[in-house]
């Protein structure tokens, strides 16, 4: 079983390279997968262009996000499950790869508890609380709803959406997603496609990363590494047995990473 | 104004332009503060309940 | 088996009456259930938002419709399926219905042909023919997908969108959507929930049409609804049993249908 | 303008303001023609092949 996240600069809004496409229907011809797709920016994209300016808040460890409000979330889903799941099922199926679309709302496929508050750094840069707003921490996944449409011959692409306690939809960050996905199916592989060959570090790709000394290394990693890496670490103390990121702009950008050393490996 | 820290009881010192809802550090213990009244220059804090960081896409 | 169909007036953006919501939980313990929803109204709010005016052209029969071209294919599945899918999704999540959301799409579970061209009357009320963009005729419902999500314990809510031959997404009518579910299912019972207590004529409302005898019946009825039994007789013909078109704006709308006669019903 | 019904093989008069894709009917058989070429005063017409209608949401 292989799960493969694919960021926002993958993805679009709803397009992928025949190279993934390719390599994506024969791996599927070969073993069990699972999708799940990003794609922040298109949200941020469409939000402003319907009038609603989204928000970025930092965190105290200096973390970018969207805060997520009740406008924004709604729109969130629209583009996320709608504009790019779906752009992404018909590049799918076009190459006759039987896709299903779907998110963590549907079945209830992913549980999140909505962060009531969160803490920021506003803009005097003093620490602050402030309602938490539409974003959710993982806590579950129904492997029951994935294995029954990976066992009926399907593979599900996942929009990073969450089910809330209160049944609120729920931003969730689509690498953690990834993980939490990639432990509840117990897969072999959490493959992070991504726009660089791996995690840098002093301008080399740093080969393997033991799960356990994430923390050390994280200070000298970039942002949205970091966030990478944690996913992936994630993903291996929930069982998986190796998640690697790598870059999803090579020819076989999957089965590259299946038949040799390629990118950064968590283990 | 000041506030005494609920986890070692050092005094904290609170800027007066502190609004609620804002975090100070206690000096001694480094323990996170939230602010969650101020009235007639006096301030009420609680130890602020910090949530993992998962804020999405 | 009951199909119910949910238009544009009773699912809005994505919400549902605590009524129907009820109804349909009530239901779904007793037999096997599966929704198709509207909301057209909502992808030409949102279009002409992000700046897509919506056309609209008059067919030969004087019946109005959205022009879907190449961009407005976009944003009708972004809102179909991500904006009001999803809404549903929750609300029903959040009564305890375990929903599963997607459209025509996802599975294949809806297949269609697009129609290349399209004859219209233009504004010199001549007739003309334009170049069809983006909807298609229903070819076949992948029963057996939506059987594998029902018999694994899960309610299917469709959204109308289909894959074209060419893994196009095509906006198809989602009566007849409904109708072709229905009949794919082999449903005792389509309902359409509308906002009207069922078919008028001589302002009194139609106990019963004959499914075969639908074309004498037309030519006096208003075009929203000529579209629906046209779309119930078809489900007849496809071998659902009987076809209901009954408010959803009354208590118990699913229940009362099911038990005593209420609307119109096409058999 | 005039063109043959390809159907019937009537005469069937065209406006000459007619434009490519238009739709005349022919009057003796009822047949529905598309205009498919316009070219110095004179039109080619094929018999429409008109798709039931199905137009979506
Ligand atoms: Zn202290
Ligand atoms: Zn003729």
């Amino acid at each position: 079983m292989i799960v493969i996240k694919m960021g926002g600069d993958i993805v679009g809004s709803g397009s992928l390279s025949p190279a993934i496409i390719d390599d994506i229907k024969k791996v599927s011809e070969e073993q069990k997968i699972a999708l799940v797709h990003g794609g922040g920016d298109e949200v941020t994209r469409i939000a402003e262009k319907l009038g609603v300016p989204q928000t970025f808040v930092i965190s105290p460890e200096g973390i970018r996000s969207r805060y997520t409000g009740r406008e924004t979330a709604v729109i969130y889903a629209m583009v996320m499950a709608g504009m790019i799941n779906k752009g992404l099922v018909v590049a799918l199926q076009k190459a006759g790869i039987n896709a299903v679309g779907f998110s963590g709302v549907d079945g209830a496929a992913i549980r999140a508890e909505r962060k009531k508050r969160l803490i920021i750094i506003d803009e005097n840069k003093r620490k602050r609380i402030i309602d938490g707003g539409y974003t959710g921490k993982i806590t579950s996944v129904n492997s029951e709803f994935l294995f029954l449409l990976i066992n009926g011959g399907y593979i599900p692409i996942l929009s990073p959406i969450a089910l809330g306690d209160e049944a609120e939809i729920l931003n969730v960050d689509g690498d953690r997603a990834a993980a939490y996905v990639a432990g509840a199916l117990g897969a072999d592989l959490l493959l992070f496609l991504t726009d660089v060959q791996g995690v840098y570090l002093d301008n080399t790709i740093v080969k393997k990363i033991d799960a356990d000394k994430v923390s050390e290394l994280l200070p000298r990693i970039g942002q949205g590494m970091e966030k990478k890496i944690l996913a992936a670490s994630e993903a291996i103390k929930l069982g998986v047995k190796r998640a690697v990121i790598s870059s999803g702009f090579i020819d076989h950008p999957v089965t590259s990473v299946l038949s040799r050393e390629l990118g950064t490996v968590i283990f | 104004m000041k506030a005494r820290c609920p986890e070692c009881d050092a005094e904290v010192k609170i800027p007066d332009d502190v609004i609620i809802g804002e975090i100070v550090s206690c000096p001694d213990c480094g323990q996170e503060l939230e602010i969650v009244e101020i009235t007639n220059g006096s301030v009420k804090v609680k130890v602020a309940e910090v949530e993992g960081e998962d804020w999405g896409e």
